[in-house]
């Protein structure tokens, strides 16, 4: 039986339906493993609940997004725009074909026929944070971003806070960005590699990345160092990438999960059991289990670490903490003490 | 548990040569290359062929030594390719040169799908183990050359293998005659297409060694676009060194350099956007061929086909 | 008689041109062989075959009775053949030594043993008492001592047969003299020699045997001894030649262009002008004699603008141009016919109404404006190719389709038809025919007789000779005598270029 | 008359003629192309030979000229390549390499999208203003290594490989830095009236652009074979030695060549903005209509009219990339074709070696 990509099919015990989804990625495309993947993983597993067979459009360059989500809409029902980078061309089809449905990820399109699907990664990445700032022991933390821009900051932010709540000396040199670097990029593997490397030179022990293929280098570094005899960590992000970058498991604390498959699948099965909600801009944090801690968590993690990071996402959840999306911001952030 | 870590610059230093390291391996091939007469802007291609298949081999074999096997012969092949258009069929050398960049680029990632089942990146798959402890262990320099890898020290043989076979051998002799006057060296009873064939070959050996260093090297796997134009960059660094083996290691060298000092530079916490720190390599290497190296001479026959019995 | 060459039937065709048609020659055993013929006989190409440059059509070839297949030149090293060709085979960056041994180079285990090399240069050249460094850089040295090199890496594969492609043509007549004596040497040694040139005087002092070629075919071979520089002549071009050139007297008029301590350097930067003083008047025809290599090619770049000066000046009908750019020096009225005609003369990818108008292309009536006048600028093609008998389809084909003959016509007509104050000829006969030197001869009398200063520069004394009016000796940068025409010798003209003096002798004509 | 009538006619056929002999080739490598871009669909479908024949074709025609909206993705894809392309015809003309059409269009588009966020200007002004900002911008940056090539020597090839990662980095932190549009990595859409005309209407982004292009084409055939500056660039390129002796400035000529080729990528990269895209996007990598022009111009042979038929059958192939994924044909299949049509392109010697010998075998014979 022929295995379509995107359509887990096991033919008969899928619910019926006639409703046909179609997701155009951003430029990381297919294979990113980080958000492009996770999309597609989300519609994965509607496929194996209906029968519907996703169509999937990669976009190498950003002016293709237009002639892909106009494709996409010509055939299918709803159609995802994966990633902030397609808000303005999904915002031109969407006006132009007021009678279909549409979702984009990290974005907001205002349109009455577009459900905005965005996250609270700053939450997420505070957890994060929490279990660095306790974990490490030279009270040096570092941070790896993609591209030096707002949807990254959220990133960076949120992981300081959680630094400073636990461990505020090893907070200084990331809120003043000495420990913070940026690749310029999501895919030089050999950059990452090089900016950990030196960062961890420094006296860093634990790296988080919010920086998709940059971060590969990261672990990579980390692995080398790790094998040479020192103690070093890295953190993983949007999927729990101990389990999608398996040899490198042992040197990964955590992941910060962005469940964006979750947000693919949940959008999916609203539009098959005509739930869909237009115009809707959903923001999917901690609460609402958006993000999270990954499920694979490394044993160098004491409990009692686990505990306190459990004790903040209360907090967070039920408002007590109210986490900084910038990262000028946390300077001036102060989080209540928990114990 | 030894978290001691290197002084700023030692650092610095292992991690210009570590990110030479590929540009120096390419920018040999190019030497090489157009040394006998043959411009080869296909160097790109070559090293983007050559991170796949060190990554395919190591995949497919288990063995890190068989990956780099791979990517040079998948080196050698692709440039044949060039070979064989620029040589046997005249070519326009660089429209060659660019029909195997898009080439490579393009088959790569149609064999990531085919050969892996994987878009974009591969897994992970074994690299070669380097004695990090070891190294460490001699004294002086043992943590310099504890943060280097192996094919850093194999760039460096090659820029000496290169310079004793270039001005040393007859060998050598012939690729400068043929890269200068193929007539004179027809004249003589040098076979003037094996020479440049031998040449262009070895370039895509040394440009396949260049990828596998990137793939193999300091990470294990590939992805696509990972080459990043580091290929066009080692040309660069081979006009920029005077098509000498020397110097282009040293306008790798430089480059590098200015790579790997911008990522300690995002540390100091300076004012000055990232991007800056990004573009520094390329301003630093106009500004150096402009202000001193200026007006660089290439080998006199460099990208002219030779036909036998034309006058 | 021993035949150590035989080519029997032997065709090559080029695209276009029957280079060689069913050509019969042989060579004995220690005998000085010439192979004499116009331009583009195939005199070249016969003997490229030979050497395995160019595979014939047809035919056979037998080296020393044994029938041969000869595939690249290392078949014809092999088999004993060495050959100096026309255009020197010299990488200019390596050393005299490095050149010579390119190929079979002394090897100490994997590496070139250059001390072995240096030593067995040096050896070889003493053995013919050739001077010359083995370890000098050959854009370092003359041309004169290029050709030794020349012949040295023939000797030194162990050529028994020696082809020499026109060896004489940038030499002094005391050197073609030093020639003979070594090629006799050579020939003392047991080596056969085969000697192309189309110079007559030589043929008759150096060879046994005469071989004439016409048109890719074989006229006849005879001995020297039997047959006279006119009969040759006769056989070369297929009729009756008169080398002489008729014409009246000079009636020299005021200075045009005034030469003053003119200096320059070549591409190395090193001195090849080295204060040269000059004066050409309208209505005359000033020839500079001199040894290739001896500032004559800078002088006139200097003066057309295509070179920096380093020190001097030149006047032009008492303007100033030192330092201006050939535009400017065009537009002051000095026109050109460059000794290359594909390097500078022509681009040969343009038509020849392209080319007619190059340097004049964007001035009225051939262009408006930025905007070019297609239609003006093929008229006046026309006129030219008319006025001038370039033998063309039309104006509109490329000029890489002429032959050279044609395509030096066109760049003289050019030239001269943009009436200037000074025409400067720099070989403009190079490469042509009979036929065609005459013509470009007597177009430039008659500028001369029209009032214009012409400035000829060529290698060959008899043009110089023949055509000049007044003869400037150029020596190592310098004028180093100004002789009157009428009055001057082959003789004296060869101490002059040599760099000797006339000492006892009329330093005359010096106006 | 007659005479003239004859003639005229006579020259219609010679450039039949010549316009046969020079398309030719290239279509012949264009269908050889598409034939091993077959075998690569066998391979990786496992299909068989006629059945990925008419799977490829089919796709690629359907994604092409198939229909209306892929017809006008088509073009919207050739606009920004006819000025790519002409860029570097321009540039190979006088002999250079230009790899810096990448770098002179990101700037075009750079500039276009800053200029394009001023307020209060009407269409008329405003259009106009990022034209000329767009290739003055790709004009400076053409010239710089024109500029350096001729007064310093240094190569042009060097140079700009190095500009094409300045003006990425460059624009990079214009688009994240002082005019980033927050939320997104990219600058606010450019005001209205500096976005050209979508004439079939809003949602197709097909636009004047387009007849711009086709505008530079004859405009550029003019500049080359019309006008002094053509002919000196031309002669440059084709033997500065017999320009500098003609009084002509090799070294004018290099940097005009260089500031005209910026000055059409950045006019590119102006249209690109104003036509199609309406911002400047944060880049991770390059744009690649600047990497893809070197390939339109080789194709063309440098040729301004060869550049619309080769942009138009890159635009075609760029296009079709959505209906090969849509039936499972991995679209990495589009550029190995384009990239085979090159190979074969680079080979055409030996076509011209057929003909020599044809020629040749003719002449022994006879
Ligand atoms: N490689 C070539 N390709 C095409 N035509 C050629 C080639 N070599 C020679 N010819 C042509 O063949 C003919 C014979 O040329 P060749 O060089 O043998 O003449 P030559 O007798 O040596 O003349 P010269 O005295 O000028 O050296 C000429 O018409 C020349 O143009
Ligand atoms: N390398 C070459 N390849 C192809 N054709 C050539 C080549 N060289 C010369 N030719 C052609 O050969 C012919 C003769 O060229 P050449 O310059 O040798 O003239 P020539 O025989 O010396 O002329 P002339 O009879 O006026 O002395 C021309 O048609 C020229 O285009
Ligand atoms: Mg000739
Ligand atoms: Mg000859």
């Amino acid at each position: 039986k022929p295995n379509q990509p995107g359509g887990g099919a096991t033919t008969d015990n899928r619910k019926q339906t006639d409703k046909k989804i179609g997701l155009a990625t951003d430029e990381g495309g297919r294979g990113d493993k980080s958000f492009n993947d996770a999309a597609i993983a989300g519609l994965d597993k509607i496929s194996k609940e209906y029968t519907v067979t996703p169509q999937i459009l990669e976009s190498k360059a950003a002016d293709q997004y237009e002639p892909n989500l106009k494709a996409l809409t010509q055939s299918n029902d709803l159609v995802f725009g994966v990633g902030f980078k397609m808000h303005d061309a999904m915002d031109a089809v969407a006006k132009a074909n007021p009678n279909k449905k549409y979702a984009i990820i990290d974005s907001v399109v205002e349109q009455p026929n577009v459900m905005s699907i965005n996250f609270k990664e700053e939450e997420g990445s505070f957890l994060m944070g929490v279990i660095a700032g306790k974990m490490t022991k030279t009270n040096k933390i570092g941070f790896i971003g993609g591209v030096d821009m707002e949807l990254i900051q959220k990133f960076e932010a949120g992981f300081i806070a959680g630094v400073k709540a636990v461990n505020p000396a090893a907070a200084e040199d990331l809120i003043n960005r000495k420990n913070v670097r940026y690749a310029g990029n999501f895919i030089d593997v050999n950059k990452g590699y090089e900016l950990a490397k030196q960062l961890y030179n420094s006296g860093v022990d634990v790296i988080y990345h919010a920086a998709g293929g940059v971060g590969i280098g990261l672990f990579n570094a980390a692995k080398e160092l790790k094998n040479g005899g020192k103690t070093v960590w890295a953190i993983g992000v949007d999927s729990d990438q101990a389990l999608t970058v398996p040899d490198k498991a042992d040197i990964i604390l955590a992941s910060m999960m962005k469940r964006v498959d979750v947000a693919t699948y949940t959008a999916s099965k609203d539009l098959i059991e005509n739930n869909f909600q237009g115009g809707k801009v959903v923001v999917l944090g901690l609460k609402e289990d958006g993000v999270g801690i990954s499920n694979t968590i490394n044993p160098a993690v004491t409990k009692d670490v686990l505990d306190l990071a459990d004790k903040y996402k209360k907090a967070i959840v039920d408002g007590t903490i109210k986490v900084p999306t910038k990262p000028g911001d946390v300077k001036a952030f102060q989080a209540p003490e928990i114990k | 548990m030894d978290n001691a870590s290197l002084p700023v610059v030692v650092a610095l230093m292992a991690a210009t040569l570590r990110q030479a390291t590929p540009l120096i391996l390419a920018s040999l091939g190019g030497v090489f290359s157009e040394r006998s007469g043959v411009v080869n802007i296909g160097l790109d291609g070559i090293m983007t062929c050559g991170a796949f298949f060190g990554v395919y081999g190591s995949y497919k074999t288990g063995s890190p030594a068989m990956g780099i096997l791979f990517a040079i012969i998948a080196g050698m092949i692709v440039s044949s390719i060039h070979a064989f258009l620029s040589i046997h069929l005249k070519a326009d050398q660089v429209v060659s040169g660019v029909a195997i960049n898009l080439f490579s680029g393009a088959l790569t990632s149609y064999l990531l799908l085919v050969l892996f089942n994987r878009q974009g990146q591969t897994d992970g798959v074994n690299a070669l183990t380097y004695p990090k402890a070891f190294m460490r262990g001699i004294p002086v320099i043992g943590g310099f050359l504890s943060e280097l890898n192996w094919y850093v020290f194999m760039a460096i043989i090659l820029v000496f293998v290169t310079y004793f076979i270039l001005y040393k051998t007859s060998l050598g002799l012939r690729i400068r005659a043929v890269g200068e006057h193929p007539k004179a060296a027809d004249t003589l009873g040098v076979n003037v297409y094996a020479i440049r064939y031998l040449c262009v070959i070895l370039s895509g050996a040394l440009g396949g060694l260049a990828g596998a260093s990137l793939s193999l090297g300091t990470t294990n796997l590939f992805r696509e676009g990972m080459v990043s134009g580091r290929g066009f960059i080692a040309l660069a660094a081979m006009i920029f060194g005077g098509w000498r083996p020397f110097g282009a290691m040293w306008a790798s060298i430089l480059f590098a350099f200015a790579d790997a000092f911008q990522i300690v530079a995002q540390g100091f916490g300076w004012a000055i956007p990232y991007q800056f720190y990004s573009a520094l390599p390329y301003i630093l290497t106009m500004i150096a061929l402009a202000g001193f190296v200026g007006k660089t001479t290439a080998p006199a026959a460099d990208g002219v086909p030779y036909t036998k019995g034309e006058r | 008689m021993e035949k150590v060459v035989e080519m029997r039937g032997i065709t090559k065709v080029f695209p276009g041109v029957r280079a060689n048609d069913d050509v019969n020659f042989e060579l004995a055993k220690g005998e000085i062989h010439v192979l004499l013929g116009e331009n583009g006989a195939g005199k070249t190409t016969l003997m490229n075959i030979l050497y395995g440059l160019y595979q014939p059509d047809s035919g056979e070839i037998y080296v020393n009775g044994k029938k041969v297949d000869i595939k690249t030149p290392g078949d014809a090293i092999k088999l004993g053949i060495g050959m100096v060709h026309q255009h020197f085979m010299l990488v200019h960056n390596f050393t005299v030594a490095e050149n010579i041994i390119l190929g079979k180079e002394p090897k100490k285990g994997i590496t070139v043993n250059m001390k072995q090399a240096i030593q067995d240069v040096k050896k070889l050249a003493d053995l013919y008492g050739f001077k010359i460094d083995p370890e000098a850089i050959i854009e370092d040295i003359t041309v004169g001592q290029q050709q030794k090199v020349e012949i040295l890496k023939a000797l030194y594969r162990g050529a028994d047969i020696l082809i020499l492609d026109e060896p004489t043509a940038v030499l002094t007549p005391q050197e073609i003299e030093e020639l003979g004596v070594i090629l006799k040497n050579l020939v003392k040694e047991g080596k056969s020699i085969i000697l192309i040139t189309h110079k007559l005087k030589e043929v008759m002092s150096m060879s046994d045997r005469v071989t004439i070629v016409r048109r890719g075919k074989v006229i006849d071979t005879v001995r020297t001894s039997e047959t006279s520089i006119d009969r040759l002549a006769e056989m070369m071009v297929g009729r009756k030649v008169s080398l002489k050139i008729d014409k009246a007297p000079a009636k020299p008029g005021k200075v045009v262009l005034e030469i003053k301590d003119l200096r320059a350097q070549d591409h190395r930067g090193l001195p090849v002008l080295k204060g040269v003083n000059l004066e050409v008047r309208s209505g005359e025809i000033l020839g500079i004699a001199g040894v290739d290599g001896n500032g004559q090619s800078e002088l006139i770049e200097v003066i057309t603008g295509l070179r920096k000066s380093t020190g001097g000046k030149f006047i032009l009908n008492g303007k100033d141009l030192t330092g201006k750019s050939p535009r400017e020096i065009i537009e002051a009225g000095i026109a050109h016919i460059p000794e290359d005609r594909h390097k500078r003369g022509l681009v040969l990818k343009y038509s020849l109404a392209e080319n007619a108008v190059l340097g004049k292309h964007y001035a009225a009536p051939f262009a408006k404006g930025i905007m070019m006048n297609y239609a003006r600028i093929k008229e006046y093609a026309r006129t030219l190719i008319r006025d001038f008998d370039v033998r063309t389809p039309n104006e509109e084909v490329m000029a890489s389709a002429l032959s050279g003959g044609n395509q030096q016509k066109m760049v003289a007509a050019r030239e001269i038809n943009k009436d200037p104050e000074l025409l400067i000829a720099a070989q403009p006969t190079r490469g042509l025919d009979v036929g065609a030197i005459e013509y470009i001869h007597k177009r430039l009398v008659m500028e001369r007789d029209r009032g214009r200063a012409v400035l000829l520069v060529s290698l060959e004394l008899d043009e110089i000779l023949n055509l000049s009016d007044r003869i400037a000796v150029i020596y190592d940068g310098e004028i180093v005598g100004i002789l009157d025409a009428k009055n001057a010798t082959e003789n004296e003209l060869g101490i002059l270029m040599a760099g000797g003096s006339l000492k006892n002798k009329k330093e005359g004509g010096i106006v | 008359m007659t005479a003239n009538a004859n003639n005229s006619h006579n020259s219609l056929l010679n450039v039949l003629k010549s316009t046969y002999r020079t398309l030719l080739f290239p279509l012949i490598s264009i269908i050889v192309a598409m034939f091993v871009a077959v075998l690569f669909v066998v391979w990786g479908r496992g299909v068989g030979f006629f059945e990925g024949t008419s799977l490829l074709f089919k796709a690629i025609w359907n994604g092409s000229f198939g229909s209306k909206d892929s017809l006008i993705e088509t073009f919207v894809y050739v606009t920004p390549l006819l000025f790519t392309g002409l860029a570097n015809a321009v540039a190979f003309k006088t002999g250079l390499f230009n790899i810096g059409v990448e770098g002179q269009f990101t700037i075009g588009v750079l500039i276009t999208a800053i200029l394009g966020l001023i307020s209060g200007l009407p269409a008329i002004v405003h259009i106009p203003l990022i034209i000329v900002g767009g290739i003055l911008a790709g004009a400076i940056w053409g010239g710089i290594p024109g500029y350096l090539k001729a007064k310093v020597g240094t190569n042009e090839v060097v140079n700009t490989i190095m500009m094409n990662f300045i003006a990425m980095y460059l624009s990079n932190y214009i688009v994240m830095g002082p005019l980033n549009k927050p939320g997104v990595a990219s600058t606010p859409e450019i005001r209205p009236s500096a976005m050209l005309w979508r004439f079939l209407g809003e949602n197709n982004r097909l636009n004047t652009g387009l007849f711009i292009g086709l505008l530079l084409i004859a405009l550029v055939y003019i500049l080359f074979w019309k006008t002094t500056i053509g002919y000196e660039i031309r002669a440059v390129g084709l033997n500065p030695y017999a320009a500098e002796y003609g009084g002509i400035s090799i070294k004018k000529n290099m940097i005009l060549a260089m500031v005209i080729s910026g000055g059409i990528a950045g006019l590119g990269g102006a249209i690109y903005v104003s036509g199609i895209q309406h911002n400047a996007m944060e880049l991770t990598g390059f744009i690649g209509y600047g990497f893809d022009g070197i390939a339109v111009a080789l194709l063309a042979k440098s040729h301004p009219v060869g550049v619309l038929f080769a942009s138009i059958l890159f635009g075609a192939l760029n296009s079709s990339a959505i209906s090969l994924q849509l039936v499972n044909i991995p679209k990495q299949i589009v550029f190995l074709i384009q990239a085979i049509i090159i190979i074969f392109v680079a080979a055409d010697y030996i076509y011209k070696w057929i003909g020599e010998k044809r020629k040749k075998e003719a002449m022994i014979n006879g």
